[in-house]
């Protein structure tokens, strides 16, 4: 079957099926951590009737969830076993942190055995803030990542968004300060003493994305092509080299791989 | 079937409770404070104190176990409730960083979570206690008993703080 | 760890005979020298109210072994209360029991008056009993909810989270939130109750009065299947009770007529006419049976406090700091599970020395390793509503 | 056009056309027993159910089918793959081959053949290999237990449900559905569930434990073990099982339409459709996967000792003394008249 590299007729057009499939019957994972499992009840109950979005099943096996809503305060005797959880449902699968505590630790930031924030462990789609949040602010986070299935690709990516690379070639995870400069500048009184930040390129990111900020699963045709061709070369060498010392060709593919 | 609880009008029980708990084991620092009997014991005798409450006073609960640490020294607290308006405090005092206190789960059965729960946070030893497991915390991935004051979280919030 | 003065196993268990030898249990083999299942219910069970892990042994279908395991929720409550002001850590008991936020404030707030020795002006003390029975209503209705919803039938729930909802929406305009209030403070409340709200209340408690029978009552009691699944289970004698240190429902189910509310009373209950509700069968049942009644006295005594409301101030004056002296504090509340009690130590600074919660989750959940063994594996479920326990209780 | 018709009539392709339709019907079935489940459960429970998803959320089953079309297939690691992934075809099939035998109006039936309830009771009992298989192939001691607990309660059940139906082979005589339709004849107080009314609540009962619903889902036990023995099951071949629920749901619902409540045959004679018939038996079978419903969501569920006790101690004697009644009343009649 021919591999799509951009989106296209086929691609969009069973993306807007599914997406529509998969944000109408968002299964939330039976999952109460703790207060804010309360309010999340309460979403499901009568006056604030989680089922009309086609979200009231709560499953309470992981294998059958769609969502897993992290409804509060995560101890670090808890993380293990929500991680499992999260490993044990089925993709595609997604993630909303409920209450503060879930984003960040909340009133219990820090407490010993309390990790800050669902996201060190799984990654988190939707963030609802509130301590615990209202049923209805549940209810917008649903809908917002009902949004947000809704802009899902198989193929392709949402938008060619800016790689951040430095200098001396490392990645910035995020956005540096400098990029806000103009918000912040002149308002606040800068301290003094802080060194500019390193030069940042910004790349418009076209057809491949660098190796680092892709899924591992993907490998573009041509590092394919390439790198089967760094494979023979080094089999090659290596049958070649058998009268040297062993060492060596392994020395050598691994240089070549480094180049690549 | 019956648990019969201990009758008459509070201030008639509390002499009791007193009197027959100075009779036995010549307390001196224990008074009467509103509805409380407050008694100071030393540890080795809290089991016998304890036991002579329940079994021949009729104070039949215990609410729970309270640790201080009194940096360098513990201190115990057992409050006992006769369920009908008047409550025994009994405190000890423990020296030592790693203190040892007779265990009371043969005594007062309900102890046996408060005396889990003080060795978690304390680390104190409760001896002949059945199943003394950590509660809350890592049986082995935390080596530490978190409501020691040694044990340090990172922000106080207090006015001084905040000026 | 511990150095060499803790005694060896050997040693321990010559000095005591442990009272509790009952929770170890030999290997359990049948006639046929079957072996048992291991089965591990939790943390992630729609029955475990919350975070409760088990680590259950089962013969077939029955339990022989019944270990609980905690910790999954554990918050650092009292040692983050080490670290707050006196004020500040009134927000953090809301989130202890979850479901007895008021009783969590009220109990704490009643262990630093203790402390400071002060005066709260009547109209707050009968505003603070009026919501802690609101809160207690708002507990015990979503409770026999899911003891239902345990057994199998999930529409009760909904009906008993329907009453929850207009408890809450009461609380949200008597307070400014649905569940974590900060009401009760140092000294009073927070403010004073909004004018319409007394009427919205007295509305309510007479709707629900009507209508307690026949969306509960007649409902639950009615079905012969709820009848046969909790009469007898979880069978409780008083000694049992008394000996495991339980409170609340489940002790006064099995006959003992204790309510802190009446024996060690705090706050206006003395002012106040009610009735302790007892039951003397010692199971599930009658734990259901009480809490139904607890529920009808709750009403009774949100109308006395209706009747009775003094004019007045509602906070008592203090300083903007609360410093104690030295000393210590205790204050006792009859949350709906239980004796919630609250020991404060002083060291005469802005924070406590020290704040330690007995909670009657904590407590009462001893019962499981207790009475669980014995019974089927689906009477577990019923159990657990007779107990009643609430996760952000027992972990703290 | 007339000999492709024809042609098709012949019988490879016409049971397998059939076949397809009875498929088709019965994944449906399925989907739409999905929708009217949650819709039914929230009039029950004061609220409206899925409501946003097409008009008056009608769309809803067929967003949760194309969602677990696309969902991952997950099975557990040290799971005995084969058996798990059979499982759910094992549990499907006997619910989709019975709805073969079931006669939707006097003409419209695919196999009138006249062993027919011998058929359904023999099918139906490999549904418990089904769970068991789940059970066993999935490795996980929740659904070893659910399985367990559902080949005991299939293998108890079977025996009121076919002492039931004896009463029915009794008075009509015959095994084939259609004749014991035809033998009920067109009036209501004809039909048998009047002259058998022990016999009739005896096989409603045990149906429901049969089909696995509350009171009697003790194999599931939602909130006990958590989905017994489809705890592991997900995507596809969950979808599978909950169509095989639901199609045994509707079968049974069917066979006690056919069997007790006269079938395609109208209440009143001047009731008859003629060739509509068939929307006779379609409202009785309606009729009885509401009040399935109706109780799922109103009553707790059994333990599985009282699940035992009332299938060995009360359902099997009341239906074998009254076989005796019925054996003994049609003795005499046929003595009299």
């Amino acid at each position: 079957m021919q591999q799509f590299n951009e989106p296209n007729l086929i691609t969009t057009s069973s993306d807007k099926l599914f997406n529509w499939a998969r944000k109408n019957s968002l299964w939330p994972l039976q999952f109460g951590l703790a207060c804010c499992a309360i309010e999340m009840m309460s979403t499901g109950m009568a006056h604030n009737d989680l089922d009309r979005f086609g979200a009231g099943f709560f499953a309470a096996s992981p294998r059958q969830a769609d969502v897993m809503i992290v409804s509060g305060t995560v101890s670090t005797k808890m993380a293990e076993r929500m991680t499992r959880l999260y490993e044990q449902m089925p993709e595609p699968k997604w993630v909303i942190a409920m209450g503060v505590c879930a984003i960040s630790g909340g009133p219990f930031l820090d407490g010993y055995s309390v990790l800050m924030g669902a996201d060190r462990v799984i990654p988190v789609d939707v963030y609802v803030p509130g301590c615990p949040p209202r049923p209805e602010a549940l209810i917008f986070g649903i809908m917002t990542l009902q949004k947000k299935i809704e802009r899902d690709q198989q193929v392709g990516y949402e938008k060619p968004r800016p790689a951040l690379v430095n200098e001396d070639g490392s990645i910035n995870e995020y956005l540096p300060e400098r990029e806000y400069g103009e918000i912040s500048e002149g308002k606040a009184p800068r301290f003094d003493g802080i060194k500019p930040l390193k030069r940042t390129y910004v790349f418009e990111r076209k057809g491949m994305p660098p190796a680092a900020q892709t899924d591992v699963g993907w490998v573009p045709k041509e590092v394919k092509k390439k790198l089967k061709e760094q494979e023979k070369a080094a089999k090659a060498a290596a049958e070649n080299g058998d009268t040297k010392a062993e060492d060596e060709p392994a020395g050598e593919t691994d240089g070549a791989k480094k180049d690549a | 079937m019956a648990v019969t609880l201990p009758e008459g009008d509070l201030g008639s029980r509390l002499e009791r409770y007193l009197e027959g708990l100075r009779s036995r084991h010549g307390l001196e620092d224990s008074a009467i404070e509103g509805n409380v009997v407050r008694i100071l014991t030393d540890p080795d005798s809290v089991p016998a104190v304890l036991t002579t409450a329940r079994e021949t006073l009729g104070v039949f609960h215990l609410s729970f176990i309270t640790v201080v640490d009194r940096v360098g020294s513990f201190e115990l607290t057992y409050e006992l409730m006769d369920l009908r308006g008047a409550s025994v405090r009994v405190k000890t005092v423990v020296e030592g960083t790693e203190p040892v206190v007779p265990t009371v789960t043969n005594i007062y059965p309900t102890a046996n979570w408060h005396e889990r729960e003080a060795y978690d946070m304390f680390g104190v030893a409760f001896r002949g206690h059945p199943d003394l497991r950590r509660t809350y915390m890592w049986q082995d991935h935390f080596d530490h008993h978190p409501l020691l004051k040694s044990f340090e979280i990172s922000t106080k919030r207090t006015f001084e703080g905040l000026r | 760890m511990l150095g060499e003065q803790r005694p060896t196993e050997e040693e321990a268990s010559a000095l005591t005979e442990p009272a509790t030898s009952r929770l170890m249990r030999p290997d359990v083999r049948d006639e046929f020298g079957l072996e048992t299942i291991d089965m591990n219910m939790g943390p992630q069970h729609p029955a475990m109210h919350g975070l409760l892990r088990l680590i259950l042994e089962l013969d077939g279908e029955t339990v022989v072994r019944c270990d609980p395991v905690m910790g999954y929720l554990h918050r650092c409550q009292e040692k983050i209360a080490e670290n707050r002001m006196y004020p500040a850590v009134i927000p953090m008991t809301d989130r202890l029991d979850y479901f007895a936020n008021m009783h969590n404030e009220h109990g704490y707030v009643l262990a630093v008056e203790d402390l400071l020795d002060i005066e709260v002006p009547p109209r707050a003390e009968y505003i603070r009993v009026l919501m802690c029975e609101l809160m207690r209503l708002a507990s015990h209705i979503p409770s026999i909810g899911f003891l239902m919803l345990e057994l199998g039938a999930f529409t009760p729930i909904l009906y008993a989270f329907r009453e929850r909802e207009r408890v809450q929406s009461i609380f949200e305009a008597v307070t400014g939130a649905r569940m974590m209030f900060h009401y009760i403070r140092i000294g009073g409340v927070k403010a004073d109750l909004p004018p319409e709200i007394p009427e919205q209340i007295w509305k309510f408690v007479e709707n629900l009065e009507k209508n307690f029978k026949g969306d509960f009552v007649d409902l639950i009691e009615g079905n012969e299947i709820f009848i046969s699944r909790t009469r007898g289970v979880g069978q409780l004698t008083q000694e049992k009770a008394v000996e495991m240190g339980l409170t609340g429902p489940p002790l006064r189910c099995t006959g003992v007529d204790f309510d802190i509310r009446i024996d060690y009373p705090y706050s206006v209950y003395p002012e106040l006419t009610f009735d302790i509700v007892t039951d003397t069968a010692g199971d599930v049942e009658a734990s259901y049976r009480v809490r139904i009644g607890e529920c009808l006295q709750s009403i009774r005594i949100i109308k006395q406090c209706l009747e009775k409301i003094p004019e007045g101030a509602v906070m008592a004056e203090l300083g903007r700091r609360i410093r104690p002296a030295e000393g210590e504090g205790f204050g006792r509340v009859e949350s709906p599970r239980g004796e919630f009690a609250v020991h404060v130590v002083s060291d005469g600074s802005d924070t406590p020395y020290r704040v330690h919660y007995r909670d009657p989750s904590f407590v009462n959940m001893q019962l499981l390793q207790e009475i669980v063994p014995g019974h089927y594996l689906p009477d577990i479920m019923p159990i657990m509503g007779l107990v009643d326990p609430v996760s952000g209780g027992w972990d703290k | 056009m007339g000999t492709v018709l024809q042609y098709l009539d012949q019988e490879p392709f016409r049971f397998l056309l059939s076949f397809g339709a009875v498929l088709f019907l019965v994944l449906n079935l399925a989907a739409v027993l999905t929708m009217a489940e949650r819709k039914v459960s929230g009039y029950i429970q004061l609220r409206y159910g899925p409501n946003r998803v097409g008009p008056r959320g009608l769309l809803q089953p067929a967003a949760d089918v194309f969602k677990l079309f696309t969902k991952e297939n997950v099975s557990p690691g040290r799971s005995d793959l084969w058996v798990f992934l059979g499982a759910p075809i094992a549990m499907f099939l006997p619910a989709a081959a019975v709805w073969l035998v079931i006669p939707f109006s006097p003409d419209a039936v695919i196999a009138n053949i006249n062993v027919a309830i011998l058929f359904f009771i023999a099918i139906t009992s490999i549904g418990a290999l089904g769970v068991v298989m789940a059970g066993y192939g999935s490795r996980s001691t929740f659904s070893l237990l659910g399985a367990l607990r559902g080949a005991a309660q299939m293998i108890s059940y079977e025996v009121p449900l076919i002492l039931s139906l004896l009463g029915v082979v009794m008075l009509s005589g015959s095994l084939s559905f259609v004749d014991v339709v035809a033998a009920q004849g067109d009036t209501f107080w004809t039909w048998y569930f009047l002259p058998l009314l022990p016999m009739f609540l005896t096989f409603y009962v045990s149906g429901i434990a049969e089909v696995k619903r509350v009171p009697f889902d003790l194999p599931e036990g939602e909130s006990e073990i958590v989905g017994g023995f489809m705890i592991e099951y997900s995507g596809m071949t969950w979808a599978l099982i909950q169509a095989a629920e639901f199609a045994s749901m509707g079968l049974m619902s069917a066979i006690t339409a056919t069997l007790f409540l006269g079938g395609w045959q109208p209440p009143l004679p001047f009731l008859d459709l003629g060739a509509f018939n068939w929307i006779w038996f379609g409202f009785k079978t309606a009729l009885i996967m509401f009040t399935f419903q109706w109780i799922r969501w109103s009553i707790p569920r059994l333990r599985m000792d009282q699940l035992m006790d009332l299938g060995w101690k009360v359902l099997v004697p009341i239906t074998l003394i009254y076989l005796l009644i019925v054996a003994a009343a049609m003795l005499i009649l046929q003595e009299v008249f």
